[in-house]
């Protein structure tokens, strides 16, 4: 047996925040993560961190904002309609540089929607739920190992480039039990000498602040946030490709929905139609350059999602109309099955000429 | 004299109407079991009964009609 | 190169995520590859309960069973809703003091065990599930003593460590039949 | 002759409460003030984000089901829409008392025009027993496994007392359902808080301090005597705002 | 002299909202769109409307979700962080099907960001800052005109589709004056069976609603959803175009950007550049077919945008690589400046082998 | 000997309010407490939206910008992350009363041990003269241009009288900054606040009583006299809560 | 074809942004096409203030003026940054009351208007702006009286009709100089 | 004696402090305008000033220096 324990996928996130030397969680109870909070509602007083519930999904971000103003790491969590309560704040999150990490266990939408598994925020995720122009990393966690590894990932990121980091999941990881390895690879977080901790009588004061009333002055600060937006870019990018060597169709899948894709890439391999995976693990930055460069081969591109179409925009603009890009998707908590997937692989293979 | 009908399928067995009733007229059917999967309330001893409808004022389901 | 894909489906507090977990935890002490999946609901509604266990020699895809190698009911509702799914040559397993009919495939092997009233008889109300698990491992292979020990250890939580006995009894008695 | 029977404004379908929870009685209390106002072809509900969601299937009359906290915003919405209609909102304690705070305070600032059941349980029910704002000191619940401390989260926020000092509402009052009296007293509350509507006077809320023995971990009759135990010696019974009477009393 | 009145963006807004037949506005403070309540505030008291300045924009957007509800016009305008707060009751709106008018009067951002004129919240609007799967009907209107007439086609457009309507305007609109004519075309409100407006004990009941636990059941909502929205874009897809017959060099902006834009046209022409515009009127749904097609002779596209790239995603993917798409932008309250937008032109004419 | 200069706490740059405006008063009293107290090098400061949104400029001790209303959530991770910091928030009537509603309810129900300055002003001055939630009943604001119609938009919103009826906050007062001797009394007030929180006492709020001459479309004379007219009988000056004292009392 | 671009700046409080909206409502009136913008700071903090006003027989493209044709000026600030952007032949106009420097380009025309002064001498201290407009009119056409006295009425707001005879007086002198 | 000192620059001329003053030291001087284009605070009869401090403790921006 290996030293590996089963672990529910928020309690995996829960566990690894607190490895990751978070000490500070501010959350609202929202079904399906309400296990985050329960964990560390547990956890945190025996280790001498905050857990407290904050009155609303509002007031958890602006608590998170403090306390990584205040230079310490800190985390919320919520699901759909409480991380659209956090647009505001995480906007400002980002006008003021500060590094954080928002967990969203998504599920169907939109307005109260249900509390199945969902992926229909990813627009919300990678192009800003929140005005103006910014973005965070956003980690796309497919296992609950991954579920705990991404969670340190997102920190020392978030830490690295002052950032906010989201771990963006699904009602299934959520929920779901898999051994994993709490031997996680934690960094130490970097200095933080911007950090408003006190003058101590011995630097000038510190001032975390969004507000620029000079356009220019504001246009200043866009621009050099988005000079490390292209350095994050250029070092950060993850995703796994799986059998994609040869590959003629090509499924563009993250989360639960490259998990199924797996199932049906296998399945049509037996049946002679060389399929393969690209999985984002990096919805922001996304492996544009990856699929570009299968797209130089590829035939035809699938995206399969739990949204009506989000993933598939960013397939295309990679892929630059190379190759067809279709859509294989359930909606509103249902699950692609491995057979629906193979058929979207069946049609795309004919339709790409790669049969 | 005193009519008590009971919408026995939705019945959540909770007990609250039991406890209510000042002349125990009512039960919880151990023995029985509606199709929600709960033992349903029953009349032990309906002649008991003064229509007073403590029962299904404290009833949260609507389960009792009270008649007299 | 194996897999097995169970699915356990019945009335919430029929302990049908705890059977999940116990045999998850089995794979996982057994060096296999192991997902476990709930259904969940509206919090606190009751109903029913279902989950998805798969163990494997490789990596586990889709953690979603919905053609199961191995179907445990532990009610009616549960088998008519997926017996049909069963894979042809799967086995399901019924709780047959709570399912009156009997399973009408006749691809696959199929099992009912009185769990409820064996464990109403053997004074374990509340272990029907163990009872029926223990049937599963004795016919789909797998019990082993001492695996099946260290996984009961990891699924009953110090608090109710007193259990682990009773628990171990249920199985047995559900492997005896 | 008829002693008892379900409200007409209650809807015929089963309600999807724990068995012994009281949210049922309270429903009932409310559609069978609708009844007996006559006012059901007039009345539009307003259902929050809590246990009571589904409300909007319970009540014969027109629902809007709202997002979590927002049902006072939602309810002025409709009200200004069309002054002459019965507007009422049902609410649980995380969502009028935590999520929901500004709206509340806010409505009840305007004296909006309308009737505000507030069901008062000390927990969050629906997502599974979590810390409410109006939790008492020591509950166990799941956000508070060593019991609720004071010192870290806070104490209860007490509603009632709290919108009192406000000049804006008409009418604040907290009962119970724990008992065939209580829920009496509990209905004349809610008739009151309807019939002022009628008469325009405005703001006029019930508190209803209401059982949750799912997540109180506790059968139906234990939950009821809790309310008795712990929450009415904190939460008191009474009218806590009565503009109307204040008036005459001065006049 | 015409029957034109001079009159300020964000008081057109106002007046032709009013002229719409909207009873009801609710909002909270915030520049540069004061103006649009400081008018509300003179004008319904004094024609029995509703004017009402809510708690927040929180409690504002859900007031309009009750009105609309209730089956009357309504609307809720504000700029950019007030937006963001917004986001949670605009998928409510989406999910419940209801239909209202919500302005945004543009800021620079993120964060508290700037007061000045800005159009980064062109993915928040067209992609959807709130959670699940929806879409809005997005109006960018370039001139004070506009700002009437499409604030009138704003509320058709919601009505006939139950959806949300949104002005997506900048600083410079808001704040601007031009003549305007106030004989805007008024569609009468279609008929609202589904409205909350009591049974009259005639009817069952109406309920308004975004729950729907059964992800079979929410699946179908979306995908009926996704079938009206396919109707918008058939049949209310909007832009302009100017000078584009024979354009090698196609500029494609909206709102102020596109004003700058035609005046940078024009020069370019008067350089032997042939440049063009399109001006896309509706963002959502995007003129994909004019751009489509312009893609098939153009030979190198501008973006040109307050942002740091928003709109360029949409040209994109219409263009699906058929020609070079570049930027040319500012942001922070900036806003290019005419000599700025030739110059891309002139590069693009240059890379596009336009010259 | 000097009688009197500018406090260290506060820079050394021209405030933008205003001619006449209090805030800039209001600045000084606190920078001088800071200063008393010795606690700058200590102390983080937040700025709300408003027209103080640049007190960040103006405090020599570390300063944090939050977003509008939030203000005491932003104070609240502050503490959390070092609880051996003294945290304050700067905040206006719209800031605090209204979008912030459930911020400032919820950080005193909590007893968060941080303090707040809350300038009451009865108008949005920062975004041109709006009706604030504290605006009083017939102030012709741009928002209320008949005069605040209570009947629409409903009554004021009394603060400290609200939150007294809390269990939670430590500390509740009432003050002005209209003549000398009121100045004085209010940074006794503001002194105690910040002393209650290096004691450990927990959330201590200090509302003043400040003027907008611009947006009252007064002179700054005609703007202090109008405290006094206007404001003070509708918003009485005082302690609303102060549980230590309350507490001695007992003893 | 022709347009005008006007720029108009100075200090809060002058009056900067009616004058602009007097010469958009002049231009309304001559069936021209015009956009009149101003500068917006946060609310309230006084400082300088200035408008972009464009009259033009064609439709108006940007309503932001960069490189006025005119600039009217009426504080040192002002001509100071905006001096050098006015297009070569294009016309500015100073107060001279508040501006002691002459302009020192010479490839364009310069009027130098004592307006404040004149316009505290002949009692209304607050009309400088109109006086200074007065002078623009004279010298770059379009002192008619009618049009004037139409576009005066649209801009004063019912509540000081009165004003209108001190405004127009107050064009006059500017227009006589 | 008393001295007080100004920072004229930053003074607004609001005239709170001339308000403040027991011993009417303080006038606005009218014929004066700062850079930032207020007319000023002065001390028209610095000899009467008894520093106290009124005038500072009224100042919102902190222009007066009151020395002894
Ligand atoms: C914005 C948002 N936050 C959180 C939730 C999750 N949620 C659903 S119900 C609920 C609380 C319910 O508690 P309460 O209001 O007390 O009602 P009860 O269930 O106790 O009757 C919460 C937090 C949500 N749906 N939306
Ligand atoms: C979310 C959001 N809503 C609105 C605004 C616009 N805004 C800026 S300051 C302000 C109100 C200021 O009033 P108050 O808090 O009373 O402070 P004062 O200016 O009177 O000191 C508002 C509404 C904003 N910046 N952000
Ligand atoms: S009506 Fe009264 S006496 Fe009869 S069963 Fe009910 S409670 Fe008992
Ligand atoms: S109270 Fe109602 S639901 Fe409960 S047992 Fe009695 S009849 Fe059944
Ligand atoms: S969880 Fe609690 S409040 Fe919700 S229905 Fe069950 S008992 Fe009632
Ligand atoms: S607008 Fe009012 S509150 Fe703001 S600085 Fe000016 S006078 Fe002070
Ligand atoms: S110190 Fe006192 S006496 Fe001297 S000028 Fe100031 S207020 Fe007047
Ligand atoms: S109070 Fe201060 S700012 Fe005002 S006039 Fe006196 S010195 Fe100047
Ligand atoms: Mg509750
Ligand atoms: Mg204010």
């Amino acid at each position: 047996m290996s030293d590996k324990v089963l672990m529910k996928g928020n309690e995996a996130i829960a566990e690894a925040a607190i490895i990751a030397g978070c000490r500070h969680y501010f959350g609202y109870p929202i079904t399906p993560q309400t296990e985050i909070a329960a964990y560390m509602a547990k956890r945190m007083p025996k280790i001498g961190g905050t857990f407290l519930q904050a009155e609303s999904e509002i007031a958890a971000i602006n608590m998170v904002y403090g306390v990584a103003a205040a230079g310490k790491r800190c985390m919320t969590s919520s699901s759909s309609p409480g991380i659209s309560l956090k647009g505001e704040g995480i906007s400002y999150m980002a006008g003021a540089d500060l590094p954080a990490l928002v967990v969203n266990v998504q599920r169907g939408g939109p307005g109260l929607g249900g509390i199945q598994p969902s992926q229909s925020d990813y627009f919300q995720a990678t192009r800003g739920g929140g005005h103006g122009d910014y973005h965070m990393i956003v980690l796309a966690p497919a296992s609950v190992q991954e579920m705990a590894s991404l969670t340190v990932k997102g920190f020392e990121l978030a830490d690295k480039y002052r950032m906010t980091s989201m771990i963006l999941a699904d009602g299934t990881m959520g929920q779901m039990m898999e051994p994993v390895s709490l031997e996680l690879d934690v960094k130490e977080p970097p200095e933080k000498p911007w950090a408003t901790t006190g003058t101590g009588m011995a630097r000038p004061h510190n001032v975390v602040n969004s507000l620029f009333l000079s356009p220019d002055e504001l246009e200043r600060t866009n621009f050099l946030r988005y000079e490390r937006y292209a350095q994050v870019e250029a070092n950060e990018t993850m995703y796994e490709e799986y059998l994609m060597d040869d590959a003629d169709v090509c499924i563009a899948a993250f989360g639960i929905a490259a998990r199924v894709s797996k199932n049906a890439v296998n399945a049509a391999r037996k049946e002679g139609i060389k399929a393969g995976l690209i999985r984002p693990i990096t919805l922001w930055p996304f492996p544009k350059a990856a699929f570009a460069k299968a797209a130089d081969r590829v035939k035809a591109f699938v995206s399969v999602e739990l949204s009506m179409g989000q993933l598939i925009e960013d397939v295309m603009l990679a892929v630059n109309g190379k190759a067809p890009v279709t859509l294989c998707n359930r909606v509103g908590g249902m699950i692609p099955s491995p057979e629906q997937v193979l058929d979207a692989i069946r049609k795309a293979a004919e339709n790409g000429g790669a049969r | 004299m005193a009519k008590l009908t009971f919408k026995t399928d939705s019945c959540k067995g909770c007990g609250l109407c039991v406890d209510a009733c000042p002349k125990q007229v009512l039960v919880i059917a151990k023995d029985k079991i509606n199709k929600k999967g709960h033992h349903p309330v029953e009349a032990a001893r309906p002649e008991n009964c003064i229509a007073c409808a403590f029962c299904a004022t404290m009833c949260p389901d609507c389960i009792i009609t009270v008649e007299k | 190169m194996s897999t097995t894909e169970i699915l356990i489906a019945g009335f919430g507090g029929q302990g049908i995520l705890f059977a999940g977990k116990f045999l998850a935890y089995k794979g996982l002490i057994e060096d296999k590859n192991v997902s476990w999946l709930p259904s969940y609901g509206p919090e606190m509604r009751g109903g029913t309960a279902s989950c998805s266990v798969i163990l494997s020699d490789a990596p586990v895809g889709s953690p979603i069973v919905s053609n199961p190698d191995v179907l445990i009911a532990m009610n009616l509702p549960s088998l008519d809703r997926y017996e049909s799914s069963v894979v042809p040559g799967g086995v399901i397993f019924t709780d047959s003091t709570l399912i009156e009919r009997s399973v009408v495939r006749n691809d696959v092997k199929a099992f009912a065990v009185p769990a409820t009233r064996l464990a109403s008889d053997n004074d374990m109300p509340t272990l029907a599930n163990m009872i029926l698990l223990g049937k599963v491992l004795a016919e789909c292979g797998g019990f082993e003593k001492e695996t099946v020990t260290a996984a009961l250890k990891k699924v009953i939580s110090a608090k109710h460590a007193d259990m682990l006995d009773l628990n171990l009894r249920a199985l047995s008695i559900g492997a005896g039949l | 002759m008829t002693v008892f029977e379900k409200p007409k404004a209650l809807a015929d379908v089963p309600l999807h409460y724990c068995p012994g929870c009281t949210h049922g009685i309270v429903h009932r209390l409310v559609a069978e003030v609708i009844d007996e106002l006559g006012i059901e072809g007039k009345t539009i509900g307003i259902a929050p984000v809590g246990c009571s969601v589904m409300a909007y299937n319970y009540f014969n009359c027109d629902m809007i089901e709202a997002a979590h906290g927002r049902a006072p915003a939602v309810a002025t919405g409709v009200k200004r829409a069309d002054p002459s209609k019965v507007v009422f909102t049902y609410q649980g304690d995380g969502d009028l008392a935590s999520i929901g705070t500004a709206e509340t305070v806010h409505a009840a600032a305007r004296n909006e025009n309308i009737t505000v059941i507030f069901i008062n349980n000390a927990i969050y029910g629906m997502t599974g027993g979590q810390m409410a704002p109006t939790s008492l000191p020591g509950q166990v619940t799941q956000t508070s496994p060593y019991g609720r401390d004071v010192t870290q989260c806070g104490y209860p926020v007490k509603i009632c007392e709290m919108l009192s000092q406000l000049e804006g509402p008409e009418y604040l009052e907290r009962v119970t359902v724990n008992s065939v009296k209580a829920v009496r007293n509990a209905k004349k509350a809610i008739k009151k808080a309807f019939q002022n509507q009628l008469d325009g006077k405005g703001f006029s809320m019930v508190e209803v301090l209401s059982s949750c023995p799912t997540n109180w971990g506790m059968t139906p009759q234990q939950a009821l005597k809790w309310i008795d135990d712990k929450m009415i010696p904190y939460y008191p019974l009474g009218v806590y705002k009565d503009r109307s009477a204040q008036k005459e009393e001065k006049a």
